[in-house]
């Protein structure tokens, strides 16, 4: 008889599912909404419960869904990582549609609303899977249904460019899971188990005899391609900026705040609980992401300064940070891992935070979303100025913000790789550019105009937009606190993650 | 006592913070607000700097605390005492100078709201006690700054803002490098005089380090105005004179100066960069600075401009000071630091006085407008003297005590930089000379009726430019006991 | 008491500033200079004393003495003061602008004498500065752009000299037994001879930066281009005095900081006299061939004081005595020279040689007086001129080393040859126009001539009786060997 | 070389599929055409899985009562996992042909290549 | 030293030092002439160079495609030479998990076909995720097609309601006779499939997509309205959600139950999940084809 909070997980994704399809029942907007939200809560509150225990009892644990034991049925298994990101993915999600909740309404036509949340519940569930999986297959099928879920968030706005991005991103992210199942044949096809733990034991027979080595690698490489496909590494990252430029406000900030995370945290527990960091390395595959993390660094805020539109900006710097995290995990040591993970954590608070006060930023000045046209809004919307700017500045590292730790530690891990010299210099070299494009994107909303320049944009202001949103000052409020604490009390917080990645 | 110090840090952020959010419109509560804000500020930091300088050891008081290694804590020791006392002098003065002169530039709430709040994170600059909070407070003085330094938010603030902005966190940027690498290679982030590195860690890393502190101190000096990237800080002088006076001259820059110190000879040690080409590459690079900075001010026909390149040619006194890697050399740049920073604050004040009062920017505009405007003038050529470094004026006490460190550095370079330093006093007398031989001495055709309308400010305005005048001769005048502390400070006799 | 003849001038000097009224004015300036030189007299007769005004850190302080070689110095200064601040307040009335030159002018005496007393290195820097500061009003007094632009070239050429020498005590200072200066060298001489090169370029570079205040090549280049444009009276004082302090700056390095025994023989010290050589010749090469009266004069300066610089880098009692009387002499003669070139500007707008024909006619006294100072620079009997270059072609042929020797008396009888080529022609077409042109007596008045008569008279008697000088000088001289 | 062709000669024929497939998807600027690609790229992967399960001369997998002998079937889990997969593949073909078809009538052309510069265009 | 030239040199040096060279133009003294080049470039510029940008992509793009693709394929045709050889029974993957599932299926879990025991019970989740991909996909589908402001106009309208027109006057006798005679067969066959899964080869998969199949037949043949008349909009969902409902919570208990060693009595499991994936497969499948169709219900 296993205690009871051992079952949290497989409750929480089942929450997520009963949702779904309740509010396909529903199927009023408004009501949908408030189910989503209060979804969220619950699986937020139920992942902090488990985190608790599990931290504190310093476990992982094995949930074999249904009465056969590993290998026989399916399981999933929970440590204190994936209860840390679940509790993040989870608050994150909330308050995405908290912040976004305004334009949402306003962009997705009310029939459609109600489909807009079985999506997103739906989408939660996957992404949970995603983290709790101990399963190849199982993986599979949730990254499929995250995807689906996500080229549904995009095109919910329903424009063209919008289908067209969708398009892109549906093809893209279709061939990443071609390349993912292939790769997922190959390796099934040279030990026979989907399940983790006897997958990672014939793998490290494999490799001890040397069998079967080049499939190994192969279905080693295909699979972290597949992976960084989704999760948009560098020269696959092509159509995140119209996905995620082109959705609505909570649907950008979901997707680059939670979505890429989710193929992420399965490629993070494919390096750790299934191939070993050591072989990781042995096969080079550390060092192919360790570059196209650097150059998705690189060409990801270069990509961002020639940017108008203020969301394709923040897509673009997604490119970037994404590049930070595969830069950890290319460190191919536990400490760049955790690094990574800070990253994960980090940016899916930043990003959301960026893109709802954009977002914000854009309806109190008439939806215009060029850089020029939103000078000085800032003033229209207190909350969402400071909101950026937070974030902003986080992004670009200042001190006492998320930014900074994970800034200081994956510099620090990158000490003991041979490419150290590299890797800081290029830090330092995106630091400069990160400043670059967010710094004038700051003083662009905060300085005001003269009056005759904005006097056409302020014409197309309705005034319903300027009125105060209660929601979106929560949600902001809430970022704000989330990457202040990730910005000074990490130290538990890197416990949990160090701890995590021990007990993966 | 020791909490006293983290006072003067955190309660100026609030009242300025206040004050942004009381927004008062009257003007004498609004003087009053401000005034009594930084007194207090000051008061408090005089306090605990005393307090520092009684008690025999200080203990540390920590803000926040990250976790075993990392911590945000204050600690005032020497170099602390020398900078923050410069700072907590002038800043009252310079107040009291602004609250006039900004009367007619308008946002004062704002303005003064930053204004308060950076008084703060200097500080914070100045007790920091290990890296972490350096840094910190280096970051946010670079944003307290910044609506200070846009405060008329036209197409030249704006573009001076932003590359003030860019210049600063690219920099800092670097020194995290640096820090990055304290962190891992040192015994602590906490500043320790002689340097807190590991050396059995650090044991076939020397090149590395050295390089790496190549990077910081590039980092670092962005805001020292060192010579690739000094390009901010003339186009920062479209700021209100106060800031340019304060920040331009004083705060920001010398925090700059003052974090190289904290990086040599508190982070890596002076004794482990000593005559490697790391020093001889930081050393070229101030060298060349102080010729750059000197010739450019010669050739800038804008006074504020012609002052700010001239503050860029006299940092790097210190920066060439600091890189002797000597305690000499330290005691040298404090030197510098303390005459540089009032002769320096007293010129950028008479620019104010004379911008504002005659409207004229230029230098070929100024034939005559010294008779019109003793007090100014006289200040003003009384600190160029200074600057020049005429004995007993304060500049050459700096000037020798950096020379005379030069010396004993037996480092070939060091000989040059000599050179160097000859050459800007000559420089530096052209180009002050220049400034009021023109207007004591007008050539040609003047029109009098204009000059007619120039006359001296009021006395919210002299008053201050007396004072700080005074106050250099004075200090000049005291050095040897001024010179006797540094020196203590330098050899971290304290 | 040190301080007074300091002092009082450069006070005096604010009120000369505010006084608009000139003739009190003038009475100001008198009777502040004649108060002044009492001072200084009165310090002369009084023993030896020092007194120390401020300590800048550890062993920097400042401080001021009255050793003999001050003495000997502010009593040339007030001799050469006085009359010029006669002959200043008639000229002015012609140039205008009278106070702020006046004020200037009184302060720079004061500026003088704290020279001429400074105990140390830092102290001579700080009143070395001071001097090149106040005295670039007197030379952009024209207040045209030209005018500027000599002072500023002035200006730069002294600071830059002052940097120079400063540069060069930076070194020194760290082998000094004693920071004041002390008669024979303060060197550390046992800590000194391992760093001898170090010591030497030190030496080379601070007699360099001094030089340029003395008109010594490779830095002269300031003299011609401010002397025609200065007015009269601070021409006079510059190529009079105002060079002189920079020899008195470089006796000080020369015999009170390195001491001449340590030099002696060095290659720094032929490098040295080479170069004071080079500038006696091109000296008076280009006065020869230089049409404006003034800057003739200017040129002739160049190489004139660079006699002196010869005889002090000998570094024999014989060459020092030469150098004294050559720096007195000169003085005496060169003011003269300038203040009848001032006078003849005033009275007839001339300002080059060709003009000048007949001008003995026209202005008799000034024209005797600029003769008997043109004989005494040339140096024939029984002008004055005669004796110093006596010596100094004495010194030169006893010198240890018999190439300077024979070189140095070449080049002094040459560039007498040379001296009497650029300034006999004057005097003699003055008198003699050949065919004569009819010229109407137009003489300035006994307020400038007699200045001019005083120098002159001055220049023939010391000449006659040199023996009082000489016997001062015999003081001095043992104490620096 | 041969012989281990001929050996999973299954699975060389999907490699061949699988790039068809591939070159489909990449090459084509006709989205229906990329659709094909895909459906013909997952078939491919499917024949790769169910050709693991095979063994030669064992039946399917259904077991007669008594015998529940393993030897005598084929291995059933490529099989399940093909199931899955094809029910998967299905669901994002029927989804990304609804997306074509709005495309198509929003913008009367399902060439990439022109929709991305009138997409361009339309940017605000 | 040449007086002259020295002099003229010295003046220009003069001018120079004095800043007698009046600045070009005062008001842009400070800031550097060059102005960001953000502020320079108008929108219009930016967007011309965006889509030069996008030019020259697709230029590059198949090239680096085709590349991509060849080399992919190469590395997997070296691989799959290296696999284990096809049909040995030694290979890895028949492994004790088949032949367990080959040999405990039926006791575990009542069926003798060990696929459908697989997906059904030992790999339920896979599946349970798998109906929900099809819940999704309906999902997404109806958000994009199903009628509304933004994606119908007037004449698509008027369009469909001729074709309606059209059917109901002219309906196809063939057709409409041949689904009369069929639509029970296949109705009958569906459910045959659906409730024999555990015995044979079949199961909720294949019965629903059956019975889906017989749904579009019939629809084709009578027109949508003849069937919307007895498989209402409201029921049709109810059908799907109460379907996938059913097979969630049952999911639930029975993973629940499993997880937690609770034995609960299970037989009735098989049959209701069947049907329920049936159900859901069919109504995924007749939704599909509708929402092409016609965009609604």
């Amino acid at each position: 008889m296993r205690p009871f909070y051992e079952n949290l997980p497989f409750i929480c994704i089942f929450i997520a599912i009963i949702c779904g399809v309740l509010s396909a029942v529903i199927q009023d907007g408004r009501k949908v909404y408030r189910l989503a939200l209060m979804m969220t809560a619950v699986i937020a509150v139920l992942s902090v419960v488990l985190l608790y225990f599990l931290y504190t009892e310093d476990v992982s644990f094995v949930y074999s869904m249904g009465r056969f034991a590993a290998p026989y049925g399916n399981a999933i298994k929970a440590g204190p990582l994936q209860a840390l990101l679940a509790t993040v993915f989870a608050i994150v999600m909330g308050l995405s549609l908290l912040g976004g909740g305004h334009s949402l309404f306003q962009d997705i036509l009310p029939e459609k609303q109600g489909l807009y949340f079985v999506v997103t519940d739906l989408l939660m569930a996957g992404l949970l899977a995603l983290v709790y999986t101990n399963d190849m297959f199982t993986g599979y099928v949730f990254i499929e249904i995250t995807t689906i879920a996500a080229c549904a968030m995009v095109m919910a706005k329903d424009t063209g460019p919008n289908l067209i991005a969708t398009i892109r991103y549906l093809f893209m992210s279709l061939l990443g899971s071609g390349l993912f199942l292939i790769g997922l044949t190959l390796l099934n096809s040279v030990t026979g188990y989907l399940l983790m733990e006897p997958l990672a034991k014939a793998v490290a027979i494999l490799a001890e005899l040397g069998q079967y080595q080049r499939p190994l690698v192969v279905s080693i490489g295909l699979m972290v391609v597949g992976l960084g496909i989704k999760g948009a590494m560098f020269p696959f990252h092509l159509w995140l900026p119209d996905a995620h430029g082109g959705a609505t406000t909570s649907s950008s900030a979901i997707l680059s705040g939670l979505v890429l995370k989710g193929y992420i945290v399965l490629l993070i527990t494919l390096m750790t609980r299934v191939f070993g960091l050591q072989l990781m390395r042995k096969v080079g595959v550390s060092n192919i992401l360790l570059t196209l993390g650097l150059l998705g660094m690189i060409f990801g805020s270069l990509a961002a300064m020639r940017e108008y539109h203020v969301k394709r900006m923040l897509a673009n710097s997604s490119v970037a940070q994404i590049g930070y995290i595969f830069m950890g995990l290319g460190l191919g040591t536990e400490a760049g891992v955790a690094a990574a993970c800070f990253h994960i954590l980090v940016h899916a608070a930043c990003k959301p935070l960026l893109f709802i006060c954009a977002g914000r930023l854009s309806t109190v000045s008439g939806h215009h979303r060029s850089l020029k046209n939103l000078r000085g809004s800032a003033y229209r919307d207190v909350a969402a100025g400071v909101g950026f700017t937070v974030g902003a500045l986080s992004m670009i590292g200042i001190p006492l913000l998320g930014g900074f730790v994970s800034k200081l530690y994956l510099s620090e891990a990158a000490l003991e790789s041979p490419f150290m010299a590299v890797v800081l210099l290029t830090i330092a070299a995106s630091t400069v550019l990160n400043a670059l494009y967010y710094v004038p994107a700051i003083l662009a909303i905060w300085v005001r105009p003269a009056w005759e320049e904005v006097r056409f944009i302020m014409m197309d202001v309705k005034p319903e937009d300027t009125r105060f949103d209660r929601l979106f000052f929560i949600a902001d409020a809430v970022f704000i606190f989330l990457i202040f604490l990730l910005g000074i009390v990490y130290h538990p917080i890197l416990n949990v993650i160090r701890a995590g990645i021990r007990l993966m | 006592m020791y909490w006293l110090q983290a006072l003067p840090v955190l309660i100026p952020v609030v009242l300025g913070m206040g004050l942004l959010i009381l927004q008062p419109q009257n003007r004498k509560v609004r003087n009053g607000y401000i005034m009594m804000s930084v007194l207090l500020t000051a008061g408090l930091s005089f306090a605990s700097i005393a307090v520092a300088a009684a008690a025999d050891v200080t203990p540390a008081c920590t803000l926040v605390r990250f976790s075993s290694e990392f911590s945000i804590s204050l600690r005032i020791d020497g170099a602390s005492m020398v900078y923050g006392t410069i700072v907590s002098a002038l800043w009252p003065l310079i107040t009291l100078y602004s609250l006039d002169y900004m009367s007619h530039e308008g946002h004062e709430n704002r303005f003064f709201a930053f204004w308060i709040a950076s008084f703060g994170v200097v500080l914070g600059v100045a007790f920091a006690e290990d890296f972490l909070t350096l840094y910190l407070f280096y970051e946010l003085l670079t944003l307290a700054t910044l609506p200070l330094v846009m405060h008329f938010m036209d197409e030249k603030a704006r573009y001076a803002g932003r590359k003030y902005l860019v210049y600063s966190l690219s920099g800092a940027a670097f020194a995290f490098i640096g820090i990055v690498f304290l962190l891992s290679y040192g015994t602590t982030l906490d500043f320790t005089y002689g340097g807190v590195l590991d050396l059995a860690k650090a044991a076939g890393h020397e090149s590395v380090l050295r390089a790496v502190f190549v990077l910081a101190f590039f980092g670092f000096g962005v805001k020292a105005a060192i010579f690739p990237s000094c390009g901010w800080l003339p186009d920062a002088s479209v700021a209100p004179t106060p800031v340019s006076a304060l920040l331009h001259a004083v705060a920001v820059v010398k925090a700059g100066a003052f974090a190289v110190l904290r990086l040599i000879y508190f982070g890596f040690g002076a004794d482990f960069l000593r005559g490697s080409t790391a020093q001889d590459v930081v050393m070229t690079a101030a060298i060349v600075t102080i010729v750059y900075g000197a010739a450019r001010a010669l050739r800038t026909p804008h006074l504020k401009r012609r002052l700010a390149f001239s503050t860029v040619s006299n940092l790097s006194y210190i920066l060439f000071s600091l890189t002797l890697m000597l305690p000499v050399g330290l005691t040298g740049a404090l030197t510098h630091m303390v005459y540089h920073a009032v002769v320096k604050i007293t010129m950028f004040c008479c620019a104010g006085a004379i911008i504002q009062k005659s409207g004229r920017e230029y230098i070929y505009e100024f034939e005559g407008i010294g008779r019109r405007m003793p007090v100014v003038f006289g200040t003003f050529t009384v600190s160029a003297f200074a600057l020049i470094g005429l004995p007993p004026l304060g500049g050459f006490a700096g000037k020798w005590m950096i020379c005379s460190a030069a010396v004993i550095s037996r480092n070939p370079l060091a000989y040059v930089g000599i050179g160097a330093l000859i050459l800007s006093t000559l420089l530096t007398t052209l180009y002050m000379m220049t400034i009021f031989v023109r207007a004591w001495f007008p050539v040609g055709a003047v029109d009098t009726e204009a000059l007619l309308k120039i006359h001296d400010p009021n006395r919210a305005m002299t008053i201050p430019l007396i004072v700080l005048a005074a106050a250099g001769i004075v200090l000049a005048l005291l050095s040897s006991p001024l010179i006797d502390f540094l020196r203590a400070v330098g050899s971290n006799m304290l | 008491m040190l301080l007074i003849p300091i002092l009082l001038p450069m006070i005096g000097g604010v009120f000369v500033f505010r006084q608009r009224n000139e003739k009190i004015r003038n009475r100001l300036v008198l009777w502040l200079t004649i108060a002044t030189a009492a001072a200084a007299a009165t310090l002369c007769v009084l023993p030896e004393r020092s007194l120390r005004l401020m300590t800048i850190e550890g062993a920097l302080y400042l401080e001021v003495q009255s050793d003999s070689l001050a003495k000997f110095f502010m009593v040339l200064i007030v001799v050469i003061w006085l009359p010029v601040a006669v002959f200043t307040g008639a000229y002015l009335r012609h140039a205008g602008r009278g106070q702020q030159f006046q004020g200037f002018y009184t302060m720079t005496l004061g500026v003088l004498m704290g020279l001429a007393l400074a105990d140390n290195f830092v102290t001579l820097y700080m009143f070395f500065e001071m001097m090149s500061l106040l005295t670039m009003p007197l030379v952009l007094h024209g207040g045209t752009p030209a005018a500027r632009r000599a002072g500023l070239k002035y200006l730069g050429y002294s600071v830059f000299g002052a940097g120079m020498a400063l540069a060069g005590y930076f070194f020194l200072s760290h082998f000094l037994t004693d920071q004041s200066f002390t008669g024979g060298g303060a060197l550390n001489l046992s800590l000194a001879a391992e760093h001898r090169p170090l010591l030497l370029i030190a030496f080379l570079v601070m007699m360099i930066g001094f030089g340029a205040k003395a008109g010594m090549m490779p830095m002269q280049a300031w003299l011609p281009t401010a002397h025609p444009v200065a007015p009269a009276p601070a021409s006079a004082v510059l190529s009079g005095i105002i060079t002189k302090g920079g020899v008195l700056a470089m006796i000080r390095v020369t015999y009170y900081l390195f001491g001449p025994d340590f030099l002696r023989g060095s290659w720094a010290q032929y490098t040295l006299i080479g170069l004071a050589l080079c500038t006696m010749f091109t000296g008076s090469m280009l006065a020869l061939k230089e049409k404006g009266l003034k800057k003739r004069l200017a040129y002739s300066t160049i190489s004139q004081v660079s006699y002196v610089q010869f005889g002090l880098l000998l570094m024999t009692p014989g060459g020092m005595r030469g150098a004294f009387l050559q720096m007195v002499f000169h003085a005496l003669a060169k003011d003269a020279l300038f203040l009848a070139a001032g006078a003849i500007i005033i009275a007839t707008n001339f300002t080059l040689v060709d003009q000048l024909v007949g001008i003995g006619k026209r202005m008799p006294r000034t024209m005797v007086c600029f003769s008997a100072a043109a004989l005494s620079i040339i140096g024939i009997p029984p002008m004055s001129g005669f004796i110093s270059k006596w010596y100094l072609a004495s010194a030169a042929l006893n010198s240890e080393s018999q190439m300077v020797g024979y070189l140095g008396m070449a080049m002094l009888i040459l560039s007498a040859l040379m001296t009497a080529g650029y300034l006999l022609p004057i005097v003699v077409r003055g008198f003699f126009p050949g065919r004569d042109v009819l010229v109407e007596r137009k003489e300035v008045g006994p307020q400038m001539t007699a200045p001019m008569m005083a120098l002159g008279a001055a220049v023939l008697i010391l000449g006659l009786f040199p023996n009082g000088l000489q016997a001062w000088i015999s003081v001095i001289l043992p104490q620096i060997f | 070389m041969l012989e281990a062709i001929s050996q999973n000669r299954f699975a060389v024929v999907a490699v061949i599929l699988f790039g068809i497939g591939l070159l489909n998807i990449m090459l084509q600027q006709n989205l229906l055409k990329k659709v094909v690609g895909f459906s013909i790229m997952d078939s491919a992967v499917f024949l790769l899985l169910a050709s693991l399960g095979y063994i030669e001369g064992h039946g399917a997998p259904i077991v007669e009562e008594g015998s529940a002998n393993a030897s005598l079937y084929i291995n059933p889990i490529p099989s399940g996992l093909v199931l899955t997969g094809i029910v998967v593949s299905v669901s994002v073909t029927a989804f990304s042909l609804a997306l074509i078809q709005r495309i198509y009538r929003h913008y009367g052309t399902i060439e990439l290549r022109e929709l991305l510069e009138r997409a361009k265009k339309e940017e605000d | 030293m040449s007086d002259g030239k020295e002099k003229s040199r010295w003046r220009r040096f003069a001018e120079w030092v004095n800043g007698d060279s009046v600045a070009r133009d005062p008001t842009t003294q400070y800031v550097m002439d060059r102005r960001p080049a953000r502020a320079r470039a108008p929108q219009e510029l930016h967007e011309e160079r965006e889509r030069l940008r996008l030019k020259k992509f697709l230029g590059l793009y198949p090239l680096a495609a085709s590349v991509l693709c060849l080399t992919l394929i190469a590395i997997l045709f070296a691989t799959v030479l290296c696999i284990p050889p096809f049909g040995q029974p030694g290979n890895p993957t028949n492994n004790e998990v088949s032949r367990h599932y080959l040999e405990y299926t039926e006791e575990e879990t009542g069926a003798t076909n060990a696929v459908t025991g697989m997906i059904l019970s030992y790999r339920g989740f896979d599946t349970l995720g798998e109906s929900c991909v099809l819940f999704l996909a309906v999902s997404s589908v109806m958000m994009l097609l199903q009628r509304d402001g933004n994606n119908t106009d007037e004449q698509t309208l008027l369009r469909l309601r001729r074709e309606d027109a059209i059917e109901r006057t002219h309906p196809d006798n063939i057709l409409r006779k041949s689904a009369k005679l069929l639509s029970p067969f296949i109705l009958l066959f569906s459910l045959y499939v659906l409730f024999n899964g555990e015995t044979s080869p079949g199961g909720g998969f294949s019965g629903g997509a059956v019975l889906g199949g017989g749904l579009i037949l019939y629809s084709a043949a009578y027109g949508p309205e003849q069937l919307s008349r007895l498989l209402t909009r409201r029921l049709y969902d109810g059908v799907r959600i109460a379907g996938l409902m059913a097979y969630a919570l049952t999911y639930g208990i029975y993973i629940f139950a499993g997880a937690n060693g609770i034995t609960v009595e299970m037989e009735w499991m098989m049959t209701v999940i069947d049907l329920a994936v049936g159900l859901v497969v069919a109504c995924t499948i007749y939704g599909f084809y509708t929402m092409f169709q016609r965009g609604k219900l």
